[in-house]
């Protein structure tokens, strides 16, 4: 029967510096299996489609451009990923990887969030495509 | 006193801005110990001024089944108690602006002026956690208020005044009271927080219980005057109780020192307790606190009487 | 929420859908005379997202990530439950090492998920500094989580068929230098919840429920062990790799809030121990192996102890790779019935005391209903949302 | 630990007038029972105080496509209710087939009172009557939520259903 059991912890962290992590002016190291950004290669990629059969959210798509000369672009729509590293472990070709140092990603607008990958050209080309109208409706928008 | 005397007296020192400014500073105080004793880094030193400007801004919203007038007049009528009691405590260890026998007794009732203000306000609403909390806030009000005005007795019997610039005086040149009257100081202490509604004894408006109590309707300058008015009484409260129980405040400085000391007491104390349901508040302050200070005042009268 | 007519005399306090007291949506109607609880009324809901539907339009592996989000806090348990599930409809047996790290990411979160709840149950008292130091204390286990896999939260350990990520000896030291200190740290509050007397105020003998009366609730869990039942799915039927590590059952007479925060903080240290346990005696081997995409037609039931008690799940399969009906019963649910039964006759500011001492979670609870009509997208727009057309009407 | 000898006793318990007992899994018993033997049914295992109600829940089993006769046979849609009561290790499941039409079941709130959110639950999202349950309050869908509609029934395909009746 105590009152007071406190007391000790009290006294002790008036003299400690606060726990309180000052988040923008200092920043902790992540551990290295942080699940941060989806990166995307390109060359390794065999257009198997599995990693968009699992993941559970619909962040990515795949178009392919050219299946023989296996020329695809990945369009990764960061506001619907749950970082939870299905299509990684979906991959057999290891061409997905979540980045451990891209981790600050919030925006205020949608369009940063979609991100194109692929080689230059690739990318190019789908884009200059998808300028036409009507080629692919934005899945937001009606 | 001239006429602009009296007026610089009411709106500048120690009367109006002065108390105001300090009652924010004293908050702010409050709130960085408590968060430091959490081990938390707390706000910045602008937090409490940038909270009133901004309830000051914004819309003020009169719910519908109240009485409009009460609703408007009663923050203002607590904060202009409040601001008026400091007219005769030693603020910043400066002479009392006003002055006359049983001015202690008068500064004492101005303090309980705004629990009541605050407990009609909520009686006024037909919320109910308003009313829920109102009923707490009176019923602390009934409880603690005997104990305290008995442990500030105590100091005044010593001092054979109801004046507090002569208790003041008087403790100046004397022991501490906080060593002849350790249980007085106790109680006055624990009764300070008991009127300022701190935990643990914020039952009255226990957040998680019945949101925010008697102000639960309150928003925009309403609520920034309560909450003024609260910052105002804990400048006024350490400043009684500093002069009383700690020897006085000769100067500016003694006052800072002393008033900050019972803050980090105080503050200390906010943070060591789990919240007290109201049943147990009154079962405290009324079995334990008043008999406390009761057996204080024997002492004293006896004390008196030997000597 | 409409404000209900005062009617008959009655006092209704309402607590919630939106409340301080809560940190999450439900409602709770108290009837109250003066102070003292006359009456108690629950409506759940407001975060129902129709997860048993939905799960019956995905593939296994999709429902695997649908299911860790049940529960923000206990992700895992879900997930595994589910895992464990669908691994005996197909056949297929994790590896021991993945088994055993499932285990132990299970134990990590009951240790996150018990502090997170002693410092909620600490601020519904008013005892906000106990919550600010559990609190902080907490975010040791959560960076070893972190360190693990690589998310605070939805850790998403487990595929069908395994874990996705090992322990090496770096993040064993790590782990168990976190267990340490966590465990110095339990045996203070433990020392502050059992003998702290404005605490004990607060706590002992609030909210009583006798053995009977829980097992007639049906109570589960933490709730229910407080009150004397002997009822932990690790100890009655143990799954994955707790039959390697036997559990002891932590169980307390008390019957009250103290027992209850007892129970829990005991259950700390019983996870510290096998955490620890684990860790020595971690088997070697693969991660994980082979799962079949199309599950064979059948039922099961699979049922795993949750940081709240116990977890069910129910999934019936069709043969194809979609299942046909997932039924999740969640603890919470059961250990609602005690909250209305033992409220009556207590104060009103035992109420949030009482409604965080089952330690409810109300999104495991409410599982709702998306729909969507045929030939509109699934996904509600801003506009739409604004023009308060949200929810069912989309 | 022990999984056989709670089932044992259950079949022993029960076997008296059912009498069509499966053992689909080890440690799990399943038995198939009509709607009216239920109460009786339940109020034998809390009277030998066979283990607890673990959960109720329902099953739609539509008719595979094609099979739409209606014939009273098991390939005819129809629900089912299963009352799943834990022992230990030991699983019992109560099945309750029902048809589309007739689709009643009786309370058990009178000897089980925690079982009335499971009702409340199957009331709402299958559209099972559970007569006799004490409340009948919406539990989980929302206030607005038009009647009629069973969101967990195979047959739902959506809100539209309710506008267009």
């Amino acid at each position: 029967m105590t009152i007071g059991t406190f007391f000790g912890e009290l006294v002790k962290s008036l003299f400690k510096r606060p726990a309180t992590e000052r988040y923008p002016y200092d920043r902790k190291p992540t551990p290295e299996r942080l699940r941060g950004k989806l990166h995307y290669d390109p060359e390794k990629c065999s257009g198997c489609q599995m990693c968009i059969r699992d993941c559970p959210s619909q962040a990515i798509e795949l178009v392919t451009i050219d299946k023989e000369n296996k020329r695809f672009v990945m369009i990764y729509h960061m506001n619907r990923c749950t970082f939870c590293d299905q299509c990684v472990q979906s991959c057999r070709f290891n061409c997905l990887d979540l980045s451990s140092e891209e981790w600050e990603l919030a925006s205020l607008q949608e369009e940063p969030l979609t991100i194109y990958y692929g080689r230059d050209e690739d990318v190019q080309f789908l884009l200059e495509n998808q300028a036409e109208p009507g080629t692919e409706a934005h899945p937001c928008e009606e | 006193m001239s006429a602009a005397q009296a007026w610089l007296t009411l709106l500048v020192f120690p009367g109006g801005f002065f108390l105001l400014a300090t009652g924010l500073l004293y908050e702010f105080i409050d709130r960085k110990l408590v968060a430091r004793y959490q081990n938390r880094v707390g706000p910045r030193w602008f937090q409490p001024l940038a909270d009133v400007v901004k309830l000051l801004a914004k819309e003020e919203i009169i719910p519908t089944g109240v009485e409009k007038t009460l609703f408007i007049g009663l923050p203002i009528v607590g904060l202009a108690g409040a601001l008026t009691a400091a007219l005769y405590v030693p603020i910043a260890g400066l002479p009392p602006a006003f002055s006359f026998r049983g001015d202690l007794i008068v500064t004492l009732y101005l303090l309980s002026l705004m629990t009541l203000c605050l407990g009609l306000s909520g009686a006024n609403t037909v919320n109910r956690f308003s009313i829920i909390g109102a009923t707490r806030t009176l019923t602390q009000l009934f409880s603690y208020e005997a104990p305290f005005l008995l442990a500030l007795l105590g100091p005044a019997l010593s001092a054979d005044s109801w004046q507090i610039g002569q208790i003041n005086d008087y403790a100046i040149n004397n022991l501490w009271m906080i060593v002849t009257q350790p249980i007085g100081f106790l109680v006055a202490l624990v009764g300070l927080m008991g009127k300022l509604e701190l935990p643990p004894f914020d039952a009255p408006e226990a957040e998680t219980e019945i949101v925010s109590g008697a102000l639960t309707e309150y928003s925009g300058r309403g609520l920034a005057l309560f909450r003024l008015g609260k910052d105002v009484e804990l400048v006024i409260g350490l400043t009684l109780i500093s002069a009383l129980y700690l020897g006085g405040l000769a100067n500016p400085l003694e006052f800072l020192l002393k008033t900050l000391c019972v803050l980090l007491v105080m503050a200390g104390l906010q943070s060591l307790f789990a919240r007290l349901r109201i049943d147990q508040t009154v079962g405290l302050w009324w079995r334990i606190g008043a008999l406390l200070a009761l057996l204080q005042l024997l002492a004293i009268t006896i004390g008196k009487v030997l000597l | 929420m409409e404000i209900k007519k005062v009617d008959e005399g009655k006092f209704v306090v309402p607590i919630g859908p939106q409340h301080p007291a809560l940190k999450e949506p439900g409602h709770f109607e108290f009837t109250v005379d003066g102070e003292i609880v006359m009456d108690a009324k629950v409506r759940l809901g407001f975060v129902h997202r129709g997860i048993e539907k939905m799960a019956e339009q995905r593939t296994y592996t999709r429902d695997l990530y649908l299911m860790e989000r049940v529960c923000g806090i206990c992700s895992h348990v879900h997930g595994t439950a589910f895992t464990l599930g669908v691994e005996k409809l197909a056949g297929v047996t994790a590896p021991p090492r993945a088994q055993a790290i499932r285990v132990i990411i299970a134990e990590l979160e009951r240790i996150h998920s018990h502090l997170l709840w002693l410092g909620v149950a600490a601020h519904e008292g008013g005892f906000d500094t106990l919550f600010m130091y559990s609190w902080r204390d907490r975010e040791t286990v959560m960076d070893l989580l972190e360190l693990l896999s690589g998310n605070r939260v939805h850790y998403s350990a487990n595929v069908l068929g395994g874990v996705k990520f090992d322990i090496n000896p770096v993040q064993t030291d790590q782990i168990r230098r976190g267990v340490d200190y966590l465990e110095e740290r339990t045996q203070f509050y433990q020392k502050v919840v059992t003998t702290d007397n404005t605490f004990l105020g607060r706590t002992r003998g609030v909210g009583y429920m006798s053995r009977e009366q829980a097992e007639l609730q049906g109570a589960v869990g933490p709730t229910a062990r407080a009150s004397g039942v002997t009822r932990d799915v690790r100890v009655d039927a143990p799954y994955s790799f707790y039959p390697q590590t036997p559990v002891q059952i932590v169980l307390d007479d008390g019957g009250d809030l103290t027992a209850r925060f007892i129970v829990r903080i005991k259950e700390l240290f019983e996870a510290y121990r096998l955490v620890r346990l684990l860790l020595d005696n971690l088997p070697e081997g693969e991660l994980a192996t082979r799962m079949p995409r199309r599950i064979p037609a059948g039922e099961v039931i699979s049922r795993v102890e949750a940081p709240r008690g116990e977890l069910m799940y129910f999934i019936r399969s069709n043969g194809t790779d979609m299942p046909e009906r997932v039924k999740i019963r969640t603890p919470s649910l059961c250990n609602w019935g005690t909250i209305t039964s033992t409220a009556v006759g207590l104060k009103l500011a035992d109420m949030p005391m009482l409604l965080a001492g089952i330690d409810p979670c109300f999104s495991c609870n409410d599982r709702m209903i998306r729909v969507r009509r045929a030939g509109e997208p699934g996904v509600m727009t801003w506009d739409q949302i604004k023009a308060g057309k949200g929810g069912w009407s989309v | 630990m022990d999984q056989e000898m709670p089932l044992k006793i259950a079949e022993r318990l029960l076997q008296s007038y059912l009498n069509s007992f499966t053992y689909p899994a080890e440690g799990r018993l399943d038995v198939v029972i009509p709607a009216e033997k239920l109460v009786d049914t339940v109020a034998r295992l809390i009277e030998a105080r066979w283990g607890y109600l673990g959960s109720i829940t329902g099953l739609d089993i539509a008719s595979p496509a094609g099979a739409e006769d209606e014939a009273n046979d098991q390939t005819a849609g129809h629900f089912e209710c299963l009352y799943i009561f834990f022992s230990g290790a030991a699983v019992l499941v109560l099945r309750v087939p029902l048809a589309y039409d007739a689709a009643v079941v009786p309370s058990i709130c009178g000897l089980i009172p925690a079982a009335t959110l499971y009702e409340r639950e199957l009331m709402e999202m299958f559209g099972i009557e559970v007569e006799g349950t004490p409340v009948k309050d919406r539990l989980v869908l929302a206030d607005d939520w038009p009647k009629g509609v069973y969101p967990l029934r195979k047959s739902f395909s959506g809100i539209a259903d309710a506008d267009q009746r």
